[in-house]
């Protein structure tokens, strides 16, 4: 009796110890918020464009901290976001949900434009100018290619274009190792990419 | 137009793998040579069996993982079972040959991606894997045909084909004899004995009537390609002087092992062996010229490349001197493989206008 | 001096956890893939195992044997273990976020890590000083990391190979494992102890 | 002999500097005897709108503008720049994209000149033939406004570098007369035919920089060069302190940082420019186009272009205005049938190979090789894997370990590939010019320096994206909260009942109340 007595006393007086000095570096280890949300967030396009569910990338970011969201719905990231993150997070890259899509640019056709403003409340990130009933603009520059300009307009008069492809810009694609380089170069000829 | 991209340079120096692979193993034929010599058609029905069943083997892997089988061309397959063939003893019985190469080139090559790939050397692991699988066969050293020394005749004349086949393929019991009546202890593996008995380094030399002359010749006990030491550092200067290798291995690797054994014999003679004695002993300059630069699992930078050999050096004599097997080489190359993707890391070069290496 | 030296060198090397006792080897495939988690996994049990194989050898030689409540040993060995494990897991989130996402569910796991538990009960069982279990905690878990660091960087190279699809991952990690403990095999005898 | 022992007895003063790593390719001069000859004028020329490294030019005259040789075509725009020049009298026809030598095959606006035949020059330019009496800041203003860029290939503005610095003084000229590439010599026939006019030109570098010692480098292959070059130098009276060097051949010894690291043992740090530790280096070829634009008023519109290589007829070395189609050259030389060849721009261990001959001269052209297609095909076979024999890492002259890079470009790791230094990495083609295996590591850099750049341009882009984003929030959270305030101002004074706004307004809401404050903010835009 006496014997259990002294292993439950112990036990007891040890966990108490125990849970003192964890308690104590609890306060000493407190944290702030969660310092991954920052460090997703630079990972991310920043183009504000809500196609992975949340309102912007912040929120996404967020999600994807506490575990809420998936790694795999930023659309214009693309895979590499997508890899990022999951490398980040320590979980298994997931196939993307949608299909990857070329970089765009919106373009005020501007004859058409009858200078409303609501192109230029939905841009997220103020590249669009123009004043109440004058011509809006988008600055090239700025645009993210996020198309939530192109809904509110009322006479449809953005599009969205291709990004022009600089000179400046060009890289080399990954060299091609399953080939003889220059002897099946004929007959890869339509099948290639620049 | 043609859509292929191509980057400069327009131009190539013509080096290819297979023949890199060729050089090496041209520079291993005057050990094979000798092996010849020594084990007479023991070295060549081993030497035969396990290039054979490498190359198999290897075709079979390519086929199976449906890559061009023309791989095989590259000559590394041959040169692995070579490689194998050389660290085995001459009494080695025909399947355990074949299962080394077929362990060779599955578990050291293929499963890890093929040529350029492997973690570990082959022929290395192989070894290892049937040294501690089947420890009696790989310590027995056949008695060669030209052991100089003391009252060691060959018992057996392996000058002779049948009974050196019936050797091959059925093992001592099929000449009816024992292990022991054809065998004789290797030098390291009888100082070895002695040394945990208390018997003085010289004196048990003196016992297995020790010649440096022997043993830089070749006439002595052994796997069959790692006795003589003048033909492998023939075919390490060949490699030197074809720019195969690079002088960073091998040379520190052989002098960490000297200076450690002088060390050690200044201080006690007579519990540490000479340096000479560990220079000439067991597979040190095989591993030195031919294992431990294999190019894949060694690092690449001449840094790292000098790390690497103090490491396979000191390993190397501390198991000798130590350790529960008398011979270190292997394991101290393959200890050292586990380490060549930091020390690649870690031993990069200064780079031009960089003050120091970079920070990693 | 010479007696610390082999207690290391046999801990770290011929009797090493992982590759001859097999001891952890959840946490040593678990969190090899990237030399960065290795190197702060390492430290973590290198943290833990020291520091339990003395608390635990304290708690023995004055809690345990006095009160006669040996056969607690597995109880309050896993408790110090725990707490020590939530200490650390404490620390790395507050310094190291990234660390900290990287080991995940491996962390909090070193509890279970039997090489924690296994060289406190070995201490126990060879009867051990004070100094000598601090040390062969220490060693034991330097064994661990360097292994652990190799076996990463190891990894890192198999990453990005041709690897059959069949042997893609574990498989080979398994099989890569296997052969440093071969290798390991080469520093047996080295010390007797 | 290795490299260690090479190092030590360099540090103990025993052998010369020398740079690490390097080759010996087959050198294939065909050229080397054969002098430099004059080229027709073409019907027709076409001038990219950028030749050099920097910032786009932009047209100055219009479609139907008559133009004479050595007029401004097109003017530099940014700091990094250098205007274009008509290569001959004739009349503008067009301004349109079209290829410009480059291995993505896309093109750049082009001014297309029609010549009239007369090559009628601008005399707008005068000549300064009393240079020596100059502004140093006059004569660096001449060589920008001529258009001069680095003619050994890698077209960096001339003026940038022709700069008296206090912080860094030139204390060393180093004239690049090397020419490593393989058969490349249009450097070595210019030592040859005019090394007057280029050691004046090296003379005019001196005293606009204020160096007091010079250098002309050539390598040893090259003994006429180098022999006509030290007569020339001994003819001349204003060059103390400068002396014909002649070094082993060896390739990338051309390569700017090589080359001054073998001749003064001092290295460029990373980052730096050679101006850093007080070096100047000139292509003979700049030098002597800088002597033309000093001394005879004439800008940048010939240069000398080495026409070679084993599928072409006729290898020769050609003056040759810059903007004529290599089409007419390569039909001077012998050479109609394009079809089974393959052209490469430069020289074959740094060029380009192009996909098709419809481009023109440009200010960068040293080369342009006709290579068979068997040629290049053995320079281009299937790529083997690496078994890591460490070949790459001897031959890199600036001590890379090329087939780790190679691994991590080939598996994304970019971060990993930019700490092991990929971007110092100069493409010299060493490394995949030794390659057993035949990997072409150069290509894996390209690709992951491409790569790394265009993360971090979208880093940058989506960093500026986030700054906007977050301007936009706070703004509308701020009107809103003024609006409120205003708002509960009058209801305060008029209807008593009242909620307190919120400040902190979530996004969804301000997304609501955004439309009340696009004025404001349209406005804001246009500031």
């Amino acid at each position: 009796m006496t014997g259990l007595l002294y292993a439950l006393a112990s036990l007891g007086a040890f966990a108490l110890v125990a849970g003192i000095v964890l308690a104590i570096a609890q306060k000493v280890f407190h944290i702030e918020g969660d310092p991954m949300v920052d460090k997703l967030d630079a990972l991310l396009p920043q183009t504000q464009c809500g196609q992975c569910g949340y309102p912007g990338c912040k929120p996404y970011a967020t999600a994807v901290a506490c575990g809420e969201a998936d790694v795999n719905h930023c659309v214009p990231g693309g895979e590499r976001t997508m890899l990022q993150i999951a490398d980040l997070m320590g979980v298994e890259p997931k196939d993307l949900e949608a299909e990857p899509v070329a970089p765009m640019l919106a373009f005020v056709r501007e004859d058409e434009c009858i200078g409303c403003t609501l192109c230029i409340k939905a841009c997220p990130v103020d590249a669009i100018i123009g004043a109440p009933k004058q011509y809006h603009t988008v600055i090239a520059d700025h645009c993210t290619g996020c198309t939530l300009c192109v809904e509110p307009c009322p006479v449809d008069c953005i599009d969205m274009l291709m990004k022009p492809e600089l000179i400046e810009h060009w890289s080399w694609p990954l060299p091609d190792t399953k080939r003889a380089q220059l002897g099946h170069e004929r007959r890869e000829q339509h099948a290639g990419h620049g | 137009m043609p859509l292929i991209m191509l980057s400069s340079p327009h131009a190539h120096g013509g080096d290819s793998i297979r023949m890199i692979m060729l050089t090496v193993i041209l520079a291993l034929l005057p050990a094979a040579g000798v092996s010849v010599y020594l084990f007479g058609w023991m070295a060549v029905l081993l030497i035969v069996t396990c290039m054979l069943s490498a190359l198999v083997t290897e075709a079979l892997c390519l086929k199976w993982m449906g890559r061009p089988v023309s791989t095989l061309l590259d000559n590394s397959a041959a040169l692995t079972g070579l490689f194998l063939a050389l660290t085995l003893p001459a009494a080695t019985p025909w399947w355990m040959a074949v299962l080394g190469s077929v362990f060779a080139i599955v578990l050291g090559k293929q499963l890890y991606g093929g040529l350029g790939y492997n973690i570990f050397n082959p022929a290395l692991s192989a070894r290892v894997i049937l040294l501690i699988s089947f420890p009696l066969n790989m310590t027995t050293w056949i008695i060669p045909m030209s052991a100089h020394m003391g009252a060691m005749e060959p018992a057996l004349n392996l000058y002779d084909f049948s009974t050196c086949a019936t050797l091959f393929f059925g093992g001592p019991a099929a000449l009816q004899l024992g292990f022991d009546a054809i065998s004789m202890a290797s030098p390291l593996g009888y100082i070895k004995t002695e040394a945990t008995l208390g018997v003085p380094v010289a004196d048990a030399l003196n016992a297995y009537h020790y010649s440096y002359l022997d043993a830089f010749l070749g006439f002595e006990a052994g796997s069959i390609g790692e006795t003589s030491a003048l033909a492998l550092l023939i075919g390490g200067i060949f490699l030197l002087a074809r720019h195969s290798i690079t002088w960073h291995i091998p040379f520190t690797y052989i002098v960490t092992v000297l200076v450690l054994a002088g060390l050690f014999n200044a201080l006690n003679p007579d519990q540490f062996a000479p340096p000479l004695f560990h220079f000439f002993a067991g597979g040190l300059i095989l591993c030195a010229f031919f294992m431990a630069t294999d190019p894949v699992s060694s690092p690449v930078t001449p840094m790292g490349q000098v790390v690497f050999g103090i490491g396979c050096g000191v390993i190397t004599w501390s198991i000798r001197t130590w350790g529960g097997y008398p011979e270190g080489a292997m394991f101290a190359v393959l200890l050292m493989n586990c380490a060549v993707p930091l020390i690649d890391h870690y031993f990069r070069p200064r780079v031009y206008g960089h003050q120091r290496r970079s920070e990693s | 001096m010479t007696e610390i030296a082999l207690i290391l060198l046999s801990s770290v090397l011929v009797n090493n956890f992982v590759l001859t006792k097999f001891l952890g080897i959840c946490p040593f495939l678990g969190t090899s893939s990237k030399v960065e988690t290795a190197v702060g996994m390492s430290f973590a049990v290198m943290f833990v195992m020291t520091v339990a194989s003395t608390v635990s050898w304290l708690v023995q030689q004055y809690v345990l044997i006095p009160l006669e409540l040996e056969y607690l040993q597995t109880i309050f060995f896993i408790l110090i273990i725990a707490a020590l494990v939530q200490f650390i897991e404490m620390m790395i989130h507050k310094t190291s976020p990234v660390l900290y996402q990287g080991l995940g569910i491996f962390l909090p796991l070193i509890t279970t890590n039997c090489a924690v538990l296994g060289v406190a009960i070995l201490n126990v069982q060879q009867e051990q000083t004070f100094l000598t279990s601090a040390l062969y905690g220490f060693g034991a878990a330097v064994g661990f990391a360097l292994v652990l660091i190799l076996f990463a960087g190891l990894r890192e190279r198999i990453e990005v190979a041709p690897v059959p699809t069949l042997f893609k991952g574990s498989p080979l990690a398994l099989i890569t494992a296997g052969m440093m403990s071969l290798a390991f095999m080469g520093f047996s005898g080295l010390v007797k102890f | 002999m290795p490299a260690m022992v090479r190092k030590l007895a360099q540090r103990l003063g025993m052998l010369q500097h020398s740079f690490v790593g390097g080759v010996h390719p087959n050198m294939h001069k065909l050229t080397a005897d054969m002098v430099i000859e004059d080229v027709e004028l073409a019907p027709m020329f076409v001038l990219p709108m950028k030749q050099h490294i920097g910032e786009i030019c932009s047209p100055m005259v219009n479609v139907g503008d008559k133009v004479l040789r050595g007029q401004k075509i097109a003017r530099s725009e940014g700091y990094l720049s250098v205007p274009v020049h008509a290569p001959t009298s004739g009349r503008v026809v067009k301004i349109e994209e079209h290829a410009i030598p480059h291995p993505s095959g896309m093109g750049l606006p082009s001014i297309f000149i029609e010549s009239d035949g007369d090559d009628l020059s601008d005399q707008s330019i005068a000549p300064i033939s009393d240079w020596i009496n100059t502004d140093p800041t006059l004569l660096r203003e001449r060589a920008r406004m001529c258009g001069l860029a680095g003619l050994g290939g890698a077209v960096f503005p001339t003026f940038i570098k022709l700069v008296q610095d206090k912080r860094f003084p030139i204390e060393t000229v180093v004239l690049n007369g090397i020419e490593c590439e393989p058969y490349l010599t249009n450097d070595h026939r210019l030592m040859c035919e005019q090394s007057d006019a280029i050691l004046e030109g090296m003379a005019i570098i001196r005293h606009m920089v204020g160096a007091a010692s010079g250098i002309i480098a050539i390598e040893d292959n090259k003994p006429d060069a180098a022999q006509k070059m030290q007569q020339a130098l001994d003819a001349r009276d204003d060059m103390d302190g400068v002396s014909v060097v002649v070094l082993p051949t060896r390739y990338p010894q051309g390569s700017e940082k090589q080359l001054i690291y073998t001749l003064t043992g001092r290295e460029v740090p990373a980052g730096k420019l050679p101006m850093h530790i007080g070096v100047l280096c000139q292509n003979v070829g700049t030098t002597k186009a800088l002597r033309d634009a000093v001394v005879l008023g004439k800008p940048l519109t010939e240069r000398i272009v080495t026409v070679s290589g084993d599928a072409l007829p006729n290898p020769a070395n050609l003056r040759v205005r810059i903007g004529t189609p290599v089409r007419t050259l390569f039909a001077r030389q012998g050479l109609d049938d394009f079809s089974d060849i393959q052209i490469v721009h430069g020289g074959p261990m740094m060029g380009e190979r192009l996909k098709h001959p419809d481009f023109p001269v440009v200010k960068s052209s040293t080369g342009l090789l006709v290579m068979s297609r068997p040629a290049m095909g053995a320079a281009h076979k299937v790529e083997q894997p690496c078994i890591r024999c460490g070949h790459c890492s001897e031959a890199c002259p600036i001590s890379l370990v090329p087939n780790l890079l190679a691994d991590q470009c080939r598996s994304d790791q970019f971060e990993k590939a930019a700490q092991y230094d990929l971007f110092d990495c100069i493409e010299c083609g060493a490394c995949s010019y030794v390659c057993p295996s035949n990997i072409p590591l150069v290509h894996y850099f390209r690709y992951g320096k491409g790569q790394l750049a265009l993360q971090r341009r979208e880093q940058a882009f989506a960093e500026a994206s986030r700054k906007r984003s977050e301007a936009r929030d706070a703004r509308i959270a701020r009107e809103n909260a003024e609006k409120a305030a205003r708002r509960s101002q009058v209801r305060q004074t008029h209807a008593p009942k009242v909620e307190t706004p919120k400040v902190d307004v979530p996004k969804t809401d301000a997304d609501k109340a955004v439309g009340e404050t696009a004025e404001s903010k349209s406005v804001e835009s246009k500031e």
